[in-house]
């Protein structure tokens, strides 16, 4: 068995996903969540990227992941900007502050 | 072009004027009220109706007069929609049954169109009202003349809808909002059985259909009622969760009737609908809405009479309802409601024929309750527009000499109703009883033998406490100011005969009450029975060749005699000892309290459903704002139990048993109330753990 | 089956690339104006013109002989269903521009309209790509195109802490929601080792796979989806948003971007695994189920959540959920009637749901609350309240699918569609009919105090005016459409019968 | 099982992707995830080489360390003071050992998954694979997923706009 395998990745790539989840959850700064999802979208990037080397022997997988870095640098832009906006209006950026919508 | 050929092109003319008739009124008829007055708006009305009523003529006189084997007429409009194995057309159906209803449906619905000219005088609202009115006959007729049971169904949510309509008509008394509100709920709950059997009898139709053998029909109409009685057979073996096909079916459609037709349990409604106006109760909640259960029953008997169980069930809940309201019947005191009750009995008269199977006699009633209930109620708001909207019997008394005719209607009506001989009410009563024994039910024939006699009584006592002797308006509290036009300057001196277009639509009914009967007279009365002769090609020949039975003769005899004894009661009790019935109420007050709040079934309900359907709303509202945290504190406490265990778990269970079930609600509110809400993570929670849910199952499986 | 190129694609993706060519313009225009205050009316009008012509040419390009044409090397298939649910779309986001003109929460008080507009516009072209993607990635691209876009509408304003607030959330589970669906498609990616619907299927076709990962894969790429449709149990954004978005915004929300999801979501099964059960699969996969039990979930908690609720967004919101779980039993039920009836709903409920939030609009202009409690005795306010509340309650019927009303025949194809696949799925029938009925309790509740309470209650409305005929000509167009194809509704079913023939 | 110098650096540039994540996951200091997300995005761009994806781990360096992340420590700037900056990524306890018992399970049931489904992902072992991707990339992105790479561009423009306009209303 060759350690640097489908295996190895796969194993690299969900525990990156948990562990994103599970920052996305438990953090109560939006920054902190952000990271999360940055860590989710990640793992899913090599996950993409490791297939494409050893499953689909393709480069469409690559592309993928190119476009998904690409998409999750947007997505922190709108971030960005969302959370001014929300530390302007709050002065503090604890997302369970936001709940003055419920039930 | 013979008659026949008439209605197959024209028929639908029948179905056509009034929704004509209601949108004119509906679109134009505030400009046409501004113009020409309620007068143009009344005519539109009238007139739309009356053109229906002549075309139900010939379509009557098309299929009494058709040959014997093509007793059904089917005026096919357009194909509505076609899409799998579905096919359903908008086409009107003339046979028989049909032909009978829609008579009763325009002939009465003219008169009490009539009357509403009269009786809304001066109502600004006056052109929605009879819009309303139209729209609904429109829908009734379509319930009833619709060729397959989606057409049918859309009759049957519009009469609905057209009921809530004109129930809330009068917004002013909020009474009115809710009991138009009470009426739309209760029948969304038989809508819903209705909605559910008829699914269940498409799907598994469509399996047989398909499975079966069942060749040269391509699209079959499902639905159609045709179809279906051809087809039936195919689901004698048929077998859902455990019981037969048939049984399922027909009980989830009685859900239905019973919701429409105001049986045990969902009767409720009906009694509190009587506050919209009176012509409104008279056609709707009297002659033709209500009696669309026992329309549906006997549209679809074939379906019923494969499965006895659910006959069993119909017969005992109409026997049940016809003893129950009765009894309620005998101790209101408002005018409508005795008449609303006296209704509901009736019509559990009228399933309890249904449910032994005598479909014809059950149509009979149908038809006889429609002229004489109508009567009642027509006569009823003649007394109440004299009497300037006062309802309450017990402030009433001594109308004879204002309002001879009304009085004179109203006692037929009544003698109708107890059910005595010559009267049409005699006929088709008897006719159900005896049925009902003869088919070896004698507990429920004793059942509707004893409401036979509390009619009478009841009917009795409103007309005595009504008509005869003195007026007690000034007797009435003068702190009850719960109606608009009340003034206390008005006396007896006002009460006054009402105009000839109220009158005159009560004679005319009044004088059917008194002949419909003849049409059924059954064989032991010499009679021929024609009514049923004539229904036979729908219902075949259910009743066994006549062969006098003395039995009959008795039973006959002996219903005469309750009647009689009723009314001589109801005489007794109010006109000769009128201090009797108070000293008696007073030795049973818990029994008369009871009764007289109508069992508490309104109250019940109102624990069970609004207090039910408020908790679990509360728990769905609840759901969302408070499971997800609550997964979230369960998984926390699930790792953390080492830590507290013992404490938790002493404090929960011993607080438990000691203050009861109450407090352990009280502890999980607080717990929840403790939790925040409106969390962002806590949603991704949710989906994180829904995700772990069905990956998990994804793995088992 | 014919894949073009590039660059003979381009003649049947004329109404994209107008609409890009606009969005680019529009942009380049708004450079060049000196006042903004005064720009707003410009910015819609340029707006509604480029989603009419936008239209216009989806309209030309269209020629309704079903033939599916494979765009852009197999990355888009234009068929019927796509055209349609791109004419749903767009139709969506044109009334949405109409709705912000109308609105007072985007008329007055607003002065960045060029680029609101902008936005828009730039989400519409999002979902005309979701409407006929056919890979992997241009699904995932357009997805977040059109989420992307929708996070920043929805926090364009600063109106109050509400919309802030609810940008925020929509974009935090938006991201953590396509995330899943990300490493969903990856493991979806490993397994056939193609990105093309086409390819995945002829894979599928070919080989034996393990159901577990499969299974697995399917219900991660469902989190995304189901975020988009708002339907449980990834719902839980869509009642914050609903209430904190502006109110035009989120009428769209609830229709235009509900139908793009639906198009990917039904183009995703049917495409990937057919329609009809011929393609053999791995053995204990089974996605329909998982679906079904989604869309029971979905319709249920809707309702019941439903029933609480005060505020009329936060209630449509629910209800809207509930509608997705409708739907999406329709898309349950693996067939070209389910895909027929699916269309033919989410028509109706653009009818009827953008009505029904058109007068919301008008409501909360006037008085300038969201409150359920505000509708008390609208009918008799005066005329104007009149035609609102008769207008209200005719959507609201219909959204509860009483007969005479488009919603009534809308369900019932979705039962009928549910009822054809047999005894399997007869139990979701039944909770779609006990649904319709729970629904009723809250629908009428509005209509009872809208109709039957005469307490005068609040704030007196104003009478109506001369100027203001777009809008109620506009509700009463919905209304008389709804009730229309309540009656008569063979052309829509024409319609929606050309999406499920495009699907095989 | 060979091990050499290749797999050496493997393991330690898998962990240097993994280990920075339970920092980004668990540190109390908001600027100690930040950085430790760094160390993860820099691991995983050393991964993509092993994967013979060069062009992606460019990307990966030049976006997401140069892009994403500064963006990330822009955003921490801009909403905190600095001196109490210790504090601030606190955690919700009840919620982490929820969602930590979630992703456990998860974990769990996905390696299982992995492991029962008998290699599912490596079908086509024997095909072609490019040594250099930078050319095969740049011809399929102007021929196959053109489309989507002007999709792209367009949505970066319209995310411009959209972020300009919400941060920019701030300046009134």
């Amino acid at each position: 068995m060759n350690i640097i395998g489908i295996e190895s990745y796969l194993i690299i790539g969900l525990v990156l996903f948990l562990i994103g989840l599970f920052t996305a959850i438990s953090r109560k700064n939006i920054i902190g969540i952000f990271m999360g999802i940055e860590l989710i979208l990640n793992s899913s990037a090599l996950n993409f990227a490791a297939f494409s080397r050893f499953s689909a022997r393709s480069l469409e997988g690559q592309l993928f992941s190119i476009f998904i870095i690409v998409i999750a640098a947007a997505e922190a832009a709108i971030a960005l900007a969302l959370l001014l906006s929300i530390y302007r209006r709050f002065g503090d950026i604890d997302a369970d502050k936001l709940d003055s919508m419920k039930g | 072009m013979t008659m026949r050929e008439f209605i197959e092109q024209y028929g639908f003319i029948i179905v056509l004027a009034p929704l004509l008739g209601a949108a004119i009124n509906g679109f134009l008829g505030k400009y046409i009220q501004k113009r020409s007055g309620e007068r143009a708006v009344g005519l539109i009305a009238n007139a739309s109706v009356f053109i229906s009523f002549c075309v139900a003529l010939a379509a009557f006189a098309a299929v009494w007069s058709a040959e014997e084997d093509a007793h059904t007429v089917v005026c096919y409009l357009f194909n509505w929609l076609n899409v799998g194995a579905l096919r359903a057309d908008v086409s009107l159906l003339f046979d028989p049954l049909s032909a009978v209803m829609v008579l009763v449906i325009t002939g009465i619905g003219f008169l009490i169109h009539i009357y509403s000219t009269g009786y809304m005088k001066g109502d600004p609202g006056c052109y929605r009202f009879f819009a309303y009115l139209n729209l609904f006959i429109f829908a009734m007729l379509i319930l009833v003349l619709g060729e397959n049971m989606l057409l049918m169904f859309i009759g049957w949510e519009g009469v609905g809808l057209c009921s809530y309509l004109l129930i809330s008509f009068w917004f002013t008394k909020q009474a009115n909002a809710q009991a138009g509100n009470k009426a739309f709920i209760v029948n969304r709950i038989g809508d819903f059985g209705f909605i559910l059997g008829m699914l269940v009898l498409y799907s598994l139709l469509r399996e047989s259909v398909f499975t079966g053998g069942l060749a040269g029909v391509e699209a079959p109409s499902l639905l159609s009622f045709r179809f279906l009685e051809m087809n039936i057979h195919l689901l004698t073996n048929t077998e859902l969760f455990g019981i037969s096909a048939a049984t399922l079916v027909c009980l989830c459609l009685f859900v239905g009737a019973a919701g429409k037709s105001a049986q045990i349990p969902l009767y409720v409604w009906l009694p509190d609908a009587m506050a919209g106006p009176t012509p409104v109760s008279a056609l709707i909640h009297a002659a033709t809405m209500v009696t669309a259960g026992i329309y549906m029953i006997g549209r679809l008997h074939f379906l019923f009479s494969m499965s006895a169980a659910a006959l069993q069930v119909i017969a005992v809940i109409g026997a049940a309802t016809a003893l129950f309201a009765a009894t309620i019947g005998c101790v209101q005191n408002d005018i409508k409601k005795v008449l609303a009750y006296s209704t509901v009995s009736q019509l559990g008269y009228m399933f309890l024929g249904m449910g032994v199977a005598a479909y014809s006699a059950g149509i009979f009633h149908l038809m006889t309750h429609a002229f004489f209930k109508a009567c009642l109620f027509l006569g009823s708001g003649s007394v109440i527009l004299g009497m300037r909207h006062e309802q309450d019997i017990r402030w009433m008394g001594g109308l004879k000499k204002y309002m001879p005719r009304t009085f004179a209607t109203f006692l037929i009506a009544t003698l109708a109703l107890s059910g005595l001989p010559p009267f049409s009410g005699f006929f088709s009563k008897d006719e159900i009883l005896w049925q009902a024994w003869k088919t070896g039910h004698h507990g429920l024939w004793l059942m509707g033998f004893i409401s036979a006699g509390i009619t009478a009584f009841y009917m009795t006592r409103l007309v005595i406490l009504t008509f005869y002797g003195l007026n007690r308006l000034h007797l009435r509290p003068s702190q009850d100011l719960e109606h608009d036009h009340d003034n206390h300057d008005h006396g007896r001196h006002d009460v006054r005969e009402s105009p000839a277009s109220i009158t005159a639509p009560l004679i005319i009914l009044a004088f059917f009450s008194l002949v419909a009967g003849f049409i059924g007279i059954p064989a032991a009365l010499g009679g021929g029975n024609r009514f049923e002769h004539f229904l036979v090609p729908v219902f075949g020949h259910h009743a066994s060749a006549p062969h006098h039975d003395p039995m009959e003769y008795l039973l006959m005899f002996a219903s005469v005699t309750v009647a009689l004894a009723g009314i001589a009661a109801g005489v007794f009790f109010y006109r000769i000892r009128p201090e009797l019935p108070d000293k008696i109420v007073s030795r049973i007050k818990t029994f008369h309290r009871i009764v007289y709040n109508k069992y508490y079934v309104d109250e019940i309900y109102g624990v069970i459903f609004v207090s039910g359907t408020k908790l679990l709303a509360k728990a769905s509202a609840a759901f969302d704002r408070y499971v997800i945290d609550l997964l979230v504190d369960l998984a926390a406490y699930v790792l953390r139990v080492n830590s507290y265990l013992s404490g938790a778990f002493d404090r929960i269970v011993v607080d438990g048993l000691v203050n009861g079930a109450a407090s352990s609600f009280l502890f999980s509110g607080e717990q929840l109330r403790r939790l925040q809400t409106g969390k962002i993570q806590a949603y991704v929670m949710l989906l994180l753990f829904l995700i772990v849910i069905g990956v998990s199952f994804a793995v088992i499986m | 089956m014919a894949t073009m190129d590039n660059f003979t694609s381009l003649s049947s993706f004329t109404a994209e690339i107008f609409l890009a060519g606009f969005i680019i313009l529009l942009l380049a225009a708004s450079f060049f104006r000196k006042n903004r205050e005064s720009g707003m009316g410009f910015a819609y009008a340029a707006g509604i013109f480029g989603i009419v012509g936008t239209l216009l040419f989806e309209l030309q390009g269209w020629t309704a002989d079903n033939n599916a044409v494979y765009l852009f090397y197999g990355m888009l298939r234009n068929d019927s269903l796509a055209h349609l649910f791109k004419l749903l779309c767009l139709l969506s986001s044109l009334l949405l521009l109409v709705f912000s003109l109308v609105s007072r929460e985007t008329n007055r008080r607003f002065d960045n309209t060029a680029e609101y507009v902008l936005l828009i516009l730039s989400a519409t072209f999002g979902m005309m790509l979701m409407a006929s993607s056919e890979n992997l990635l241009m699904m995932y691209l357009s997805l977040e195109f059109l989420s992307l876009t929708s996070y920043m509408l929805t926090g364009f304003t600063d109106r109050d802490a509400k919309t802030s607030e609810a940008a925020v959330k929509y974009l935090l589970y938006g991201g953590i929601a396509s995330g899943v669906m990300l490493y969903g498609l990856s493991l979806l990616y490993g397994i056939t080792g193609a990105l093309d619907y086409a390819s995945m299927r002829e894979f599928f076709a070919g080989h034996e796979v393990s159901g577990i990962i499969l299974h697995i894969s399917i219900i991660m790429v469902m989190a995304g989806m189901g975020f988009k449709i708002a339907s449980f149990p990834f719902h839980s954004w869509c009642p914050d948003v609903y209430e904190g978005a502006m109110t035009p915004f989120t009428a769209f929300l609830s229709v235009g971007s509900k139908a793009a999801g639906f198009a990917i979501i039904i183009r995703f099964f049917s495409q990937i695994f057919g329609l009809e059960t011929t393609t053999k699969l791995g053995h204990t996969f089974d996605w329909q189920t998982t679906i079904a039990v989604l869309s029971a979930c979905s319709m249920t908690f809707g309702n019941l959540a439903a029933l609480q609720q005060k505020n009329i967004k936060r209630l449509l919101a629910y209800s809207s959920i509930a509608h997705a779980g409708y739907i999406l039993m329709a898309v349950a039920c693996r067939s070209q009637l389910g895909v027929t009836s699916a269309f033919f709903y989410l028509s109706v409920y653009f009818l009827m749901n953008f009505g029904a939030f058109l007068v919301v609009i008008i409501i909360s202009n006037e008085l300038n609350s969201d409150m359920v409690s505000d509708y008390e005795g609208l009918v008799w306010k005066n005329r104007k309240g009149a035609f609102l509340a008769a207008m209200f309650a005719i959507y609201l019927f219909s959204l509860t699918g009483v007969p005479p009303f488009a919603g009534f025949i809308g369900k019932f194809y979705l039962l009928l569609s549910v009822l054809e696949k047999g005894r399997a799925l007869y139990w979701l029938a039944g909770v779609a009919v006990l649904n319709t009925v729970i629904s009723f309790y809250y629908y009428s509740r509005i209509l009872r105090l809208m109709l039957l309470s005469r307490r005068l209650k609040g704030a007196d409305l104003s009478e109506m005016q001369r100027g203001d005929y777009l809008p109620y000509s506009l509700m009463a167009g919905l209304a008389i459409l709804t009730i229309l194809f309540g009656i008569y509704w063979t052309p829509l079913y024409n319609f929606s019968r050309l999406a499920g023939m495009a699907m095989k | 099982m060979e091990f050499g110098i290749k797999e050496l650096i493997f393991i330690f540039v898998a962990a240097m992707t993994i280990v920075p994540c339970f920092f980004v996951a668990f540190s109390r200091n908001i600027l100690h995830s930040a950085f430790a997300l760094f160390f993860t995005f820099l691991g995983a761009s050393g991964l993509y080489f092993f994967l013979d994806a060069d062009f992606l781990a460019l990307v990966q360096l030049i976006i997401y360390i140069g892009g994403v992340l500064v963006l990330l420590l822009f955003a921490i700037l801009l909403t905190r003071n600095i001196d109490n900056i210790r504090k601030t990524n606190a955690m919700a306890k009840n919620r982490a050992i929820a969602a930590g018992a979630g992703v456990a399970v998860m974990f769990c049931i996905l390696i299982y998954a992995f492991v029962i489904s008998s290699r599912p992902f490596s079908h086509a072992e024997n095909a072609a694979y490019p040594a250099v991707t930078i050319k095969a990339l740049g011809s399929l992105l102007l021929t196959k997923y053109l489309l989507p790479f002007e999709a792209v561009s367009l949505l970066l423009l319209a995310v411009l706009i959209g972020s300009l306009v919400i941060a920019g209303r701030l300046e009134k």
